[in-house]
């Protein structure tokens, strides 16, 4: 276990090397400047050149990454070019935010998708099976910035039950949570319903059924925690998504959040900004995955770990 | 005993009596596939068809196509779907607009599925040391979040109708990779293949004749299915402006240009949506039906 | 057999149970009826898809819903029809009343409970007690039906118990509430023999405990002999025969069922027999096939295969399957060479490594050609020598080709043939293993178990190979089926002078068709001989275990008594750098080796 | 009428983007330009509402006849906010901060008409030579060569006064702890979220401000800003009305009185690369200026915009009223093409910002373009990159400056100028994206700029004028509009409109605006 552990966590470091290498050279090669960008418009030439010797953008590439690489072993992700502030000062403050979003998003995917499929498997076939498949594939489909817009427009201007976006409260929490929910929610329950048909034919549920026991305990204690199995697994995946997913919600919803940094990053070419959030989100992947290969094995006593 | 080389009877049970109908025969049956080819169909037809059936040119800023202070007109006689911000036709739009958004959704995810297969199958069934690189390489961009390295990349290389296809495919090709390089992983050790190397079949002639084959059910799921993600993630692209440049209209540029709008000219985010969310959808619904038609474990299992 | 008291405990009449297929309701179950005595033991025999599952099933109204349903027809337990019960009261009486105990041992539990939970929630399930007391009388059914240390085994998962042990732990839980009637499909098919033999004894003592009812649904006509006090044949869907034990096995009124006893090899049928002898017949095989030519046409010797199991921080070698271990044998030209033994011995894996397919070390020469460190090219020529049959001929199949580009695949490879050449010899081919060459365009999944066997021995047969390595060719076979298959397994060796290395565990089938048997146990021979000298006088313990567990169709030869092993099926698994300790084979005359220090 | 206001209450501002830094020598942006403006003082300011320069640190200054040596006396008893009083030394070190390139100001270079401004730019000194304490409440500052807007500059926030130890003490981060000797403190801030200022009970102006504390919520988009107002959450949403509510707030009657309205000191424009082909041609230029439908883009924007046709706005001195510039003339724009030899027309990109309504206003511009002959194909990027395109000599032969567009620094004509369009400017990376150089205007720019004594602004003044007509001549831009400021408030608030859409306190004066229930 411990072995196994190291020898992740050993990969997932070598990984957001990588990862921190790809994106260096990416952003590298946007022809924004950024030693003009803080100069300003009406600098002279030797006031950019100072500033870029400041920063150490006249160094070859690879020295620049050197330098990018061991502030970063001392937890240092840079500086803003515009905001002028530290990155990781500028992501630890936005990221509770975000972190609170997806942990909503997570919740109501699974709420949503589980309920759907299972409920859907149960009445096989019925009218309120293709409803609610119906529904999953529409959920699956939807752009999320369409559902924002939606939800936004239906449930907080229209009918007032939410407040047209902001955060602190649990009420400005549910319209986002769902949006960034509804594709995931989408998936599960098509995913849960497939799954509970093919536990349901498998043999230790007749078993069950054998031995007199009540349907609801079938469905609950045989069924249910066999059909999750693959469920789990996607879980780590879905960090992803919800990493690309943020963007698009907060700006949508004006939530406090690393998207709405990101974008406004992106927007001005804040690299270091968009170095920081690659490699944190980079982090929440790798992390989220491995997070989810961890808690396989207690679900499912045959996994093992090597 | 004279029984001994008579041929015993086929049982009815192990397979259906009837020889089932074709691909096309079993999608034509199901009757969520069957709407689901049916907007396909008619989505591609008058995307092929737009120059001729469209009632104005897509980026023609009609004179009367906004009020005098400049207001998008509603759905009306003459703009059947109204118009956009700049008074052009939005049904003409959304009619070109279909032709980008197929172009990117059927270009992007074919090279995404080309590559991804072809990374799959290499790291899959040679392994090695290429096959290992691959597939770290593979992880490494698992790593990325998808959206926010289509964004860099787009904006790196001013966005065109072909940069975003590149953009795209450069994204989406990393989960279709991982499924085939576990489909071939597992295909390569089932029995058939082994049977296969028993009787001398050397590497080419098994990936050539006995694996590729069974790939291809995957490929052609994954070929509709992705079409769908590919729509949604350059409409995604769009709304966030760096998607194909103006005036070429793509669904989701329409939904950019007009998105804030959606209070007082919803029509404006509501008809794209629409048909965003139904393109997509039968994307979807199609796929899924193929994967279920396709999916050999499906079968025998009647 | 003793006298029954005349009161049935269930009394099926006129049963009809229907499978919905594309093409209207086929009915599975066809007016059955019969009655069950207290303390009494049915079985119900006949070949796969006879409707032997639906029966049991429909009694459990456990049928598939909604692909099957029973039509018609009533079964009275306890006075009352269970075909008329609303769900809840016939759940009630599941478990209960009556329990049931599937085919497959490995399924059947679910894999992600404990075995306790899963064994005290059946009596929670019908008694009121707390869980303490559910969980002490759990303990106490596991230790009746022989498992150690029951109080562990509670705690464990079921992937963590052996496949004998799981089907123990279900035996356990149908026992659990005392039901008068024990349904039991094919309880022991997925086991090895000496397990088989245990489960078999178990039920046995616990019925005569319980003073149970039992229902047992078997193929094997070895298990029927053993156990039942009266039989039921069917076929498709019908009871065609119905009566006491013995009077099905010495005097059957049925055509059908004579063939079917017929086709069952019996241990000990060849007792001072030298030659092997053709299925299905009582005439021994022409005895010109003396060994002309004494030459090894395979030679094996000192063969070992390992498999690495990686782990650890740099995903070094912690642990070694030690699948065979230093094993020497030899096949002559025309000779069988039978190699039985329990699963996970080694035997599949000493097939594949004659094949080149696995990692080996030792020496293998074929047909005068060393094949150590061949690579696929080089191992190409051959490859015409040998050939094998795999365990299951459904996988080793590609299910998208037709069958006739499978079978003329060889002929393309090695570029012996080509176009309408391959597509005559490919005709040719089928026509000899009893296919009709119409069938060539068809794919495999079109055809049954005894086919797609064949389909693979005219694959093998195509190269016109020297030796052909038949792994479990038969095993997954009705024994009507297996009789063909065997017979002609045989009839292309009396032709064709082919050796075969015939891999098995089943003794019975093994004594009809070998010259000689080599018996495997963790990866290292046993005992080795000929087919007189293992079976007639077996030295090895492991080999007379093997023999005195294969269930003999014969009613008259019952055995009482079983032995009962304890303890766990030791594993070839090792820590890397250990080793299991190799056997030494001593030669006790005419090449009779027998292990004399294990 | 200011005197008889109360003060008290206080009010809660929204704004799309994330406010950077409040640090007055470096914030540059739309949102912070007057939250630092209200956190800090300089020597001079404007009097609210106008373009009017007056005195506000600076009691009083004097300046020397050839206008090269300004001394200022400074108010005596003003504090920064942590207690310590402001004295020549505090003015002298923040000048010197302002165009150290350690603090990577983008004002420096504004400062540098001042002695020894190249000195400290090159990094050969730490301080400005030029800049001298007198005495703890006199400065004295020399100047490199005669500039008539060196007090517009000293009125910049670039020019802000800071405490050392204050600085020094927050380092880096001093944008993040901003303390001054302004109408507000900064009492609260959450990165990405929430900034709250409250009023600095020792301002040294009687009666200012009259809020007692100003809210900033950031990251709202301006659309769910004017929906939240409309509920009573919001009382100014910052960015004014988005496009999308124009017509609907303008028509509803229950925002009459409450919508404001301004020009901006603001020209948006289309400039052409006078060194790619066919722009190097003037007759080219001049047909693209002919081409634009500028009456029509006001329209597609709602009518947020007036016309313009030449390069100073208005409201800015040196705005020529008389001048008619080019008229829409499609036909005589062909002719110019075909006198150009392009009578085929010519294919070309224009660049654009991606955010709304720049986009779309490129269409427009497209189409017109079309109307020509001129196939012009459009590039919506971020506004880094487009500026990024711009400052190359071979990159972008067009650029719609929307969104980026050149807001006047101060209310004089020379900024309009020097940084856009004079020949120091067109470099690489500059902001001269028509690469436009006239010696010829240079020279006569600088001589107008010479003209310190303010008695002679009018007459520097028709200089320009004189000045910017010779550029409307050679067309390197077309000028398209100058934007109008559209906003509203709640009934919570009130001011006058000069107050919250105020010309130099961009965009809202806060430390006029009071709260409508302490009246
Ligand atoms: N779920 C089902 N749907 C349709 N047909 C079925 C289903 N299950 C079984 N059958 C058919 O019913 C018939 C009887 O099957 P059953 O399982 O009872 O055979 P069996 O005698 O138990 O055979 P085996 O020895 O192979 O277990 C077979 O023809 C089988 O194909
Ligand atoms: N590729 C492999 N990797 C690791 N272990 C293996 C591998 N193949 C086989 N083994 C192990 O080697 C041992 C021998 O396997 P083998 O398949 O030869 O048994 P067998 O005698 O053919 O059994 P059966 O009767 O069940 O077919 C088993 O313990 C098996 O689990
Ligand atoms: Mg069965
Ligand atoms: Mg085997
Ligand atoms: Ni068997």
């Amino acid at each position: 276990m411990a072995a196994y552990l190291l020898r992740r966590l050993i990969q997932a470091v070598l990984i957001l090397l990588g990862v921190s290498i790809v994106t260096f050279l990416l952003l590298f090669l946007v022809p924004a400047d950024p030693a003009r960008q803080i100069a300003g418009r009406s600098a002279t030439p030797a006031m950019v050149e100072s500033i870029r010797e400041q920063l150490g953008l006249n160094l070859p590439i690879y020295q620049q990454y050197w330098r990018y690489l061991s502030a970063l072993l001392h937890g240092d992700l840079g500086r803003s070019y515009l905001q002028r502030t530290d990155v990781s000062t500028l992501v630890w403050a936005r990221l509770p935010a975000s972190l609170l979003l997806m942990a909503g998003g997570i919740v109501c995917e699974l709420v949503l998708g589980l309920t759907m499929g299972l409920v859907a498997a149960l009445r096989r076939n019925s009218r309120l099976d293709q409803g609610l498949m119906i529904a999953s594939f529409v959920g699956v489909s939807a752009p999320q910035f369409v559902v924002g817009i939606l939800l936004l427009y239906v449930f907080a201007v229209k009918l007032n039950w939410f407040p047209i976006g902001g955060y602190g409260s649990f009420s400005q929490l549910v319209l986002p949570s769902l949006t960034l929910g509804v594709l995931g929610a989408g998936w599960y329950s098509r995913m849960m319903r497939s799954a509970m048909l093919d536990v349901l034919r498998q043999d230790y549920i007749r078993t069950a059924r054998a031995k007199g026991l009540a349907r609801l305990r079938v469905i609950f204690r045989h069924a249910v925690p066999n059909a999750i199995l693959p469920i789990v697994a996607m879980i780590g995946i879905d960090v992803g998504i919800f990493m690309s997913g943020i963007v698009v919600v907060e700006s949508v919803y004006g939530w406090p959040g690393i998207g709405q940094l990101t974008w406004q990053a992106i927007q001005r070419v804040d690299i270091p900004i968009i170095m920081g959030v690659t490699l944190i989100s980079a982090c929440a992947i790798v992390l989220g995955n491995l997070l989810a290969d961890l808690i396989a094995p207690m679900i499912d006593p045959r996994i093992k770990l090597r | 005993m004279s029984v001994a080389t008579a041929p015993e009877p086929v049982p009815a049970a192990r397979h259906a009596p009837f020889q089932p109908p074709g691909i096309v025969g079993q999608l034509l049956r199901r009757p969520l596939a069957l709407f689901g080819l049916v907007v396909i169909l008619a989505i591609v037809v008058l995307a092929v068809t737009a120059p001729w059936i469209v009632p104005f040119d897509p980026n023609e800023q009609t004179f009367d196509g906004l009020t005098l202070e400049g207001s998008p007109l509603a759905p009306n006689a003459r703009f059947w779907l109204g118009t956009d911000l700049l008074g052009r036709d939005l049904l003409s739009r959304l009619l070109y607009g279909a032709r980008t958004s197929l172009l990117i959704g059927i270009a992007a995810n074919g090279i995404a599925v080309a590559i991804g297969a072809f990374v799959g199958i290499v790291a899959g069934f040679f392994g090695g040391i290429v096959g290992a690189a691959l597939m770290r390489f593979t992880d490494l961009m698992m790593a990325f979040p998808a959206l926010l390295l289509a964004i860099v990349l787009a904006a790196l290389f001013h966005p065109s109708l072909w940069i975003v296809v590149l953009v795209i495919a450069m994204v989406n090709w990393v989960q279709v990779a991982r499924i085939i390089y576990t489909e071939t992983r597992s295909l390569a050790q089932r029995e058939f293949i082994e049977a296969e190397r028993g009787l001398g079949a050397g590497n080419a002639r098994i990936l050539f004749r006995h694996v590729l084959p069974h790939l291809l059910s995957t490929v052609v799921v994954w070929g509709t299915l992705g079409i769908s993600t590919t729509t949604l993630l350059e409409a995604t692209l769009s709304y966030l402006g760096i998607g194909v440049q103006p005036p070429t209209p793509s669904w989701g540029n329409i939904i950019f240009e007009n998105q804030t709008y959606f209070t007082s000219a919803p029509w404006l985010v509501f008809f794209p949506g629409l048909v965003i969310i139904l393109l997509a959808l039968s994307f979807n619904l199609v796929g899924d039906a193929l994967r279920d038609i396709l999916d050999p474990t499906q079968k025998g299992r009647h | 057999m003793s006298q029954m008291p005349a009161t049935p405990v269930l009394s099926v009449r006129d049963l009809r149970t229907q499978v919905a297929t594309p093409s209207g309701p086929r009915t599975v179950v066809d007016g059955l009826s019969f009655d069950l005595m207290p303390g009494e033991t049915l079985c119900i025999a006949g070949e796969s898809g006879s409707g032997k599952s639906m029966t049991a099933l429909s009694l459990m109204r456990l049928l598939p819903e909604p692909m099957a349903r029973v039509a018609s027809g009533s079964a009275i337990f306890g006075g009352r029809d269970l075909m008329a019960l609303p769900e809840e009261e016939m759940r009630k009486i599941r478990g209960d009343g009556i329990a049931m105990i599937f085919q497959e041992p490995m399924t059947s539990l679910n894999p992600v409970l404990t075995v306790g939970k899963q064994l005290t929630e059946a009596i929670l399930a019908h008694r009121d007690v707390g869980a303490g007391e559910a969980r002490k009388t759990a303990a106490e059914m596991l230790r009746k039906v022989r498992i150690s240390d029951p109080e562990r085994r509670l705690r464990q998962y079921p992937h963590e118990l052996s496949g004998g042990m799981r089907q123990r732990v279900m035996i356990a839980m149908a026992l659990v509430c005392g039901p008068k009637v024990l349904i039991a499909d094919e309880p022991t098919t997925a086991l090895d023999v000496t397990v088989q033999a245990q489960i078999l004894g178990l039920i046995r003592d616990l019925q005569r405990d319980f003073g149970t009812s039992v229902i047992l649904i078997t193929h094997d006509m070895g298990v029927v002999a053993e156990m039942a006090n009266r039989v039921m044949v069917m076929r498709e869907g019908r009871v065609i025969e119905n009566g006491p034990v013995a009077e099905i096995f010495h005097a059957p009124r049925q055509d059908y069922t004579r063939e079917l006893l017929a086709a069952v090899p019996r241990l000990g049928a060849m007792t001072g027999r030298e030659g092997p002898m053709r299925a299905g017949t009582v005439e021994p095989v022409a005895a010109g096939r003396t060994l002309t030519n004494p030459a090894p046409l395979v030679e094996v010797s000192d063969l070992t295969v390992r498999f690495d199991i990686k782990g650890g921080l740099l995903q070094r070698t912690v642990q070694r399957v030690h699948a065979v271990e230093g094993i020497n044998f030899a096949i002559r030209p025309a000779e069988t060479l039978a190699l039985v033994g329990e699963s996970g011995c080694g035997k599949s894996t000493t097939g594949r490594a004659l094949m080149n397919l696995v990692p080996w070390q030792g020496d293998i020469r074929i047909a005068g050609r060393n094949t150590a460190g061949l690579t696929s090219q080089t191992m190409k020529p051959v490859r015409r020598d040998i050939q094998m049959i795999f365990q299951d001929p459904f996988a080793s199949l590609d299910p998208r080709k037709t069958v006739g580009s499978l079978v003329g695949e060889p002929l393309a490879i090695h570029e012996l043939a080509s176009g309408r050449e391959i597509r005559e010899k490919v005709a040719w081919l089928f026509e000899r293993v009893g296919l009709s060459p119409e069938q060539m365009s068809r794919h495999p999944h079109e055809f049954s178990g005894g086919q797609r066997q064949r389909i693979c021995i005219a694959r093998a047969l195509s190269l016109s190979p020297k030796v052909i390595v038949a792994d479990e060719s038969v095993s997954a076979l009705d024994v009507s089926v297996q009789a063909r298959v065997l017979d002609l397994l045989q009839e292309l060796q009396d032709e064709l002078g082919i050796s075969y290395l015939f891999i098995s565990h089943d003794m019975a089938v093994v004594e009809q068709i070998s010259h000689r048997v080599a018996v495997m146990y963790l990866g290292q021979i046993v005992e080795i001989g000929t087919r007189a000298q293992v079976f007639e006088d077996p030295r090895h313990p492991y080999t007379k275990r093997l023999i005195s567990a294969v269930p003999i169709a014969d009613p008259s030869r019952r055995r009482e008594h079983f032995k009962q092993l304890e303890g766990e099926v030791p594993s070839p698994l090792w820590p890397a750098g250990s080793g299991p300790e190799r056997v030494r084979l001593t030669d006790i005359g005419d090449g009779h080796a027998v292990a004399l220090n294990a | 009428f200011e005197e008889n206001i109360k003060q008290g209450g206080s009010m809660v501002v929204t704004y799309k983007d994330d406010v950077a830094t409040l640090d007055p020598a470096i914030g540059y942006d739309w949102q912070n330009w007057s939250m630092i403006k209200s956190l800090f003082t300089r020597l001079m300011d404007y009097e609210p509402g106008t373009s009017k320069l007056t005195k506000d640190l600076a009691d009083d200054y004097t300046v020397s006849p050839d206008g090269l040596v300004y001394t200022f006396k400074l108010h005596h008893g003003v504090k920064f906010t942590n207690g310590r009083e402001l004295t020549a030394d505090d003015v002298k070190y923040s000048l010197d901060r302002a165009t150290n390139p350690k603090t990577q100001s983008p004002g420096a270079s504004f400062f540098k008409s001042i002695k020894g401004y190249d000195d400290i730019a090159g990094g050969k000194a730490d301080t400005l030579a030029g800049v001298s304490v007198v005495d703890p409440y006199t400065v004295k500052i020399e100047l490199a060569h005669a500039d008539a807007t060196i007090l517009q500059v000293l009125a910049l926030n670039f020019a802000s006064v800071v405490p050392k130890e204050e600085v020094e003490k927050a380092g880096a981060d001093f944008g993040k702890h901003p303390v001054g000797s302004g109408a507000f403190k900064l009492s609260e801030w959450t990165l990405g979220q929430r900034i709250v200022f409250e009023r600095n009970k020792d301002y040294f102006k009687a009666g200012v401000p009259k809020l007692d504390q100003v809210t900033f919520e950031v990251g709202q988009e301006p659309v769910v800003a004017l929906l939240r107002m409309q509920r009573g959450e919001v009382d100014l949403p910052g960015d004014g009305i988005p496009p999308a509510k124009y017509m609907e707030v303008t028509k509803d009657p229950a925002y009459q009185g409450r919508i404001l309205r301004t020009a901006d000191l603001k020209t948006s424009y289309i400039t052409m690369n006078t060194r790619m082909k066919p722009f190097d041609d003037v007759r080219v230029r001049k047909a693209v200026n002919m081409a634009i439908n500028k009456d029509r883009i006001v329209r597609v924007i709602n009518g947020r915009a007036t016309p313009a046709n030449q390069v100073l706005p208005p409201d800015m001195p040196g705005y020529d009223k008389d001048y008619k510039g080019y008229s829409y003339d499609p036909a005589k724009a062909k002719d110019l093409l075909k006198e150009a030899g392009l009578a085929d027309g010519f294919e070309t990109t224009i660049f654009t910002n991606n955010t709304d309504p720049n986009p779309r206003i490129t269409q427009a511009i497209q189409q017109d373009l079309a109307a020509v002959g001129i196939k012009a194909t459009i590039k919506a990027l971020d506004q880094a990159n487009v500026i990024a395109a711009g400052g190359e000599p071979d990159q972008a032969p067009m650029i719609w400056s929307g969104g980026m567009a050149w807001g006047a620094d101060f209310p004089d004509p020379s900024d309009f100028y020097g940084p856009i369009l004079s020949c120091a400017s067109a470099t690489k990376g500059g902001w001269n994206w028509s690469w436009y150089c006239n010696k010829d205007l240079d020279q006569q720019g600088l001589d107008a700029d010479a003209m310190a004594d303010p008695a002679k602004a009018e007459e520097r003044y028709a200089k320009w004028k004189g000045i910017f007509d010779k550029v409307m001549d050679d067309a390197p831009w077309v000028p398209v509009f100058n934007d109008a400021r559209i906003s509203v408030h709640s009934p919570k608030i009130g001011g006058s409109d000069a107050q919250f859409l105020d010309l130099v306190h961009q965009p809202v004066n806060y430390d006029y605006i009071y709260a409508t229930d302490v009246q």
